[in-house]
């Protein structure tokens, strides 16, 4: 009996427990953390972090694969959601259904802006091939500047799985400071008088327009870039079945029931990457630090065609809607409405940065979908 | 391909497509003109027990069928005539009733409940 | 670069679409239409019609099979819950709960007018063969009849998939065109006199009937036929959770998030199989025009019967409610009502024709599970 | 078979099992006459510091087992009494908790939290 | 045609039909009428009971597995989450998210009761493998006196999935019985001073320490006993979920959508594992029996623990709240209060009986992991 | 092993992780002192025209970095201050928009509906 209960004790966690696997649980502690007290996109951090907790308790084998007769792990069968490239399109649903592109609809030079924006995942994609990371990789880590996190786990899901934790935990963790991030980078690159611009009120959009608009992006999307069909074509569904005035039940569980649980399993699946063999390394580092300018370098290409907007249109355009390109839907419309009014309190400048926002979820699929075509 | 040659690429797309559509977008007020003044309720259901709401236009029946027919036939080179439905009778009575099955189940069988 | 960009020209969909596939963009489009505006079952034609746009998108893949490493399309993987015959049953769960049988059960006679309207589903079925249909694709069409959407594209996914896409678009567009299509047929066979008919009130159901009713159609229909029990047991294992009083939990999600979610995914994917190679030939017009026929002669038989009815009961019973056998649920019923307030305004036969509609969906369950077991 | 001996198969089929089914649903107001004047409400909760509410019978324990071993000893050809189950005492308390252990979860521990 | 009639009438269900089949319809039946009529746990017997129905009903095949290009039963496909081990966790989530811990931070000692109950998973375990059972049928046969169905179900599907049937039937009866086994016992093992002792208020719990419960029993458990991971993650996941305050939307779907859809599934699939084959022979009556002594002793071991506590705070302790470590969450507590209530009418028990109460769900969540540990 | 040591080591087990966890959760007094008076509204959302609520305190921006920093430098042995990102400047105005984003875009895009 002894020594059936010292193999036992052999087997528990706290005899297999690594150095790393230790440090990873205080980092996903801290990642609780920052996500519950801190409100740090709590919605997916929360999953993620406790996904790696569970990731790094030793001998669990959740994220086994099965083996013969012997099913595989709880988190094994989540993942395949993940690796299948099922659940971020379904999640774009949920999304879709609870966008309003009424602002871009209303403003369509919006459009413009929220391409500027992606140069915030091609500068860093560039600078990051030339640090070492191949040319996979550094699409995946280019795609953090989208701020957008499905299509980044989308991505990186098909291009390099092996990066979907930090990559994940770096995309909605910058979102979640866009706050902080984006304000500098604006205002040193405006003047007062920029800032203080008055864009007015923007015009009514009729419930035609508003039904029309995502059958015609899917329509021009997807035939302009098939690759992008799975993530345009879903987001377009679900704003489609938020519009109709026909579809409500749809559009209610597209953004209640289906998105939530969808959040659950990925954010715990993509969290379950982040072992510490994987996550423990220095390209982690360079990660975080590449994500970091990647939402810098969005936002900066955003507020410089703002600029190019404001000269083109004689100062009717108020460059600080071009930094509300990178999506992070609608925090960063938030910002800019808020550096906004520190010039013209008055200013309610919300609506008209919803436009370059909302289009920056567009783009930034579109620019996943270049990337995927050509390395997928 | 190269970092580079891909960043013009991808930069390329996602201009070329937001621009499309920039410009698709701002052409809307001339096909979409008058925005409605209030959104239409979803699903409007006709009292039961009155005549009026005959909201289906009398058209509506050979609508589906003309259009598959003219699909089919301009993709089969048939002559757009030679295969005919003609007998969709537009009802005079009509009815608007074309609101979401399950959705009036639901409401139908309530008030059965309640009896 | 250069060759690079032209390859890569030549990879979007403008270069590759067929005129077939700009062809069934604009059906699908007019499908949206039709749903949206013209309200024909918009919960389902507005995700088949998306699925109908997005399979007609050249190069997306969206439906292709997963190849050797690289993961299937989105819609290939929602496909599957169709193949396998899952999301139907599941779909009727939630039906089966948002039914009440109590009209049913006041009155037994309905049942055999839902029985008499399956005439609907086997006279196109007869015709069919005769114009060069096979068995199992002539069994598909005629399912239509049966005007009940999970019914038919179980059958059909079951006996003929390539034909899913027509019949599920004739299925749902004829349904919507009930209060069309019936009423001609109705005034045609039966006189005013007829119509006029007043069956009085109908008596009250109680509880344990109506929660025996559900345990007692599943054992008596599973044992006659088996192979109707995933449907019939379905749908009366969520009229079950409806009425026991102790199961609202279950009933509750049943016919929202878990119907609603299904709806989504069998819409789109269902929608997926009309891609231009196969649903552009002759076919689809018989199959179009066929169902028309079946909507038509179903209704007809059930006027019959009601006619039968009328006189074997010295005029108790109004032949209008004969029609509401097709199912149709509930719209076939109401269009008894309008059509008898007609000649008789006071008359309220709603609820008597209630029961002929919910006998219709079962009629046509156990004709689909004949239909499967000889041919399946 | 051919198309019309399944159609007959088909037609036949349907009739025989609704016309089954009509001929069983119409012995209902035999055995379940009264109605009840209004649908139970779903698990009535007991008031948690009354002592009312004995709502299940003293009978209510041995049913499960009973059945069971009735339905095993049929089918195994025991003797009924052969294996024999007696002991769950009909508790004179009792109490009616018999209600969903996870809507139950739910509503008790609301007062818990905003203590 | 005659004699394709003739074998379409040897097709059907009452050609087919079993004595033990027949016998198993009637069991499902009383199960039902035991669930809706009686209110036995209902969410769980009434699915439960309806698969045993569903696969008694002879030729069905919904439970067949796929042959060749022909799919499988939709039953075989919901059993899949039951044979991978998917839905138990799930369903723990959404338990999770619904359980407050507060009871049991706010009195750490509870966690001592609820271990000393789990004696009713081992002393039943020990007596099963004496009267013929194998270690992995005794032990999920032990694991009824758990008092918790996903656990059994988990623990079950895993060691002896043939078994599943009679023990889920068995482990939901019991606790729908609770209040009539448990009160005859805790009062034969109590004297009438020890009933009547007032434990007075309980203290409040922060927030802070609600939130961090959960993470730290994920850790400490999980690293005791990593076997345990997928049951006691998920529950605390769904707990953290809930206590945040920043996850709501994720929690309410975990308690309500996700929750009711698999316990759907999971009722039927588990219950359509009780076919005549399976399920009448004597094994199980000596489950039923066993199941029964699991409950009587986790109460009597619990209410013996609580005498001990009794004495050693020299009579601040009430043993009656040991009888709610057997989980049940929460009818266990709840009879602890009326006993004790019995003999000091104004003592309010049950807060003080949610602790050992919920400490019970931990409690059994280890056995399992240690029984699956080492037999699995 | 047999039945008895299973026994042995699963309800030591069970003793053993219920008694730590009551040993570690009797702490929770000490380190986590005063109950919080109401539970905190969940995700607090500013007024949108307003300049107030800068809950965010400026030093939350180098947090993750730093901890990850600190993570991988403590695995791989480099010295800590070998690779720094110190620039995560520590903006003034600030503005407690860290809110979930769905449950914002929801509510956003309500008033832009209804205008
Ligand atoms: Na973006
Ligand atoms: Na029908
Ligand atoms: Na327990």
């Amino acid at each position: 009996m002894w020594e059936s209960i010292n193999s036992f004790l052999l087997s528990t966690g706290f005899m297999n427990l690594t150095g790393g696997q230790l440090l990873m649980l205080a980092v996903s502690c801290v990642l609780l953390y920052l996500g519950i007290f801190r409100k740090y996109e709590p919605l997916l951090l929360v999953p993620i972090a406790f996904g790696m907790l569970l990731t790094n308790l030793p001998l669990s084998g959740i994220t086994d694969g099965p083996i013969g007769n012997q099913p595989g792990g709880l988190v094994y069968y989540l993942y395949q959601g993940v690796k299948l490239g099922i659940y971020p399109p379904l999640i774009f649903l949920g999304v879709g259904a609870m966008t309003d592109f009424g602002p871009l609809i209303a403003n369509p030079k919006s459009l413009l802006l929220g391409a500027a924006a992606q140069f915030g995942i091609f500068i860093p994609f560039v600078i990051a091939t030339y640090i070492g990371f191949d040319l996979r990789a550094a699409a995946s880590i280019g795609i953090i500047g989208g701020a957008d996190g499905p299509t980044a786990i989308f991505l990186t899901s098909r291009l390099k799985p092996e990066l979907l934790g930090p990559i994940a935990i770096a995309a909605y963790s910058y979102m979640a400071l866009v706050p902080i991030i984006q304000p500098p980078i604006m205002r040193a690159l405006t003047t007062k008088k920029e800032r203080a611009v008055d864009m007015g009120g923007i015009r009514q959009v009729s419930k035609t327009e508003k039904v029309v608009f995502p059958i015609l992006v899917t329509i021009l999307c997807g035939l302009l870039l098939p690759a992008a069909v799975p993530l345009i074509g879903a987001l377009m569904l679900g704003n489609l079945f938020r519009e109709t005035g026909v579809t409500d039940r749809l559009s209610d569980t597209a953004q209640h029931a289906l998105i939530n649980i969808l959040t659950i399993f990925l954010g715990v699946s993509v969290g379950s990457t982040a072992s510490a063999e994987r996550f423990l390394n220095p390209e982690t580092l360079k990660i975080i630090a590449l994500g970091l300018f990647a939402f810098a370098s969005g936002t900066a290409m955003g507020v410089i065609f703002g600029k190019i907007m404001y000269w083109v249109t004689g100062g009717k355009v108020n460059p600080l809607i071009g930094s509300a390109g990178v999506s992070a839907v609608p925090m960063a419309a938030r910002v800019s409405q808020v550096v906004c009014q520190k010039e013209n309190p008055g200013n309610y400048l919300l609506m008209h940065a919803m436009g370059p926002n909302v289009a920056g979820v567009i783009g930034s699929a579109i620019a996943a979908g270049v990337l995927l075509s050509v390395l997928g | 391909m190269d970092q580079w040659s891909l960043t013009g690429l991808g930069m390329g797309t996602v201009f070329i497509a937001l621009i499309g559509l920039a410009l698709v977008v701002s052409l809307f007020p001339v096909f979409f003109r008058k925005p409605e003044k209030k959104r239409v309720d979803p699903a409007p259901l006709p009292e039961l027990n009155s005549r009026s709401a005959p909201a289906v236009s009398s058209a509506v029946g050979p609508e589906l069928v003309a259009v598959i027919a003219a699909a089919v036939a301009a993709s089969s080179g048939m002559a757009p005539g030679s295969f005919c439905i003609a007998s969709v009778a537009p009802a005079q009575s009509g009815g608007g009733f074309n609101t979401p099955v399950w959705g009036h189940v639901d409401r139908l069988s309530r008030p059965a409940n309640h009896r």
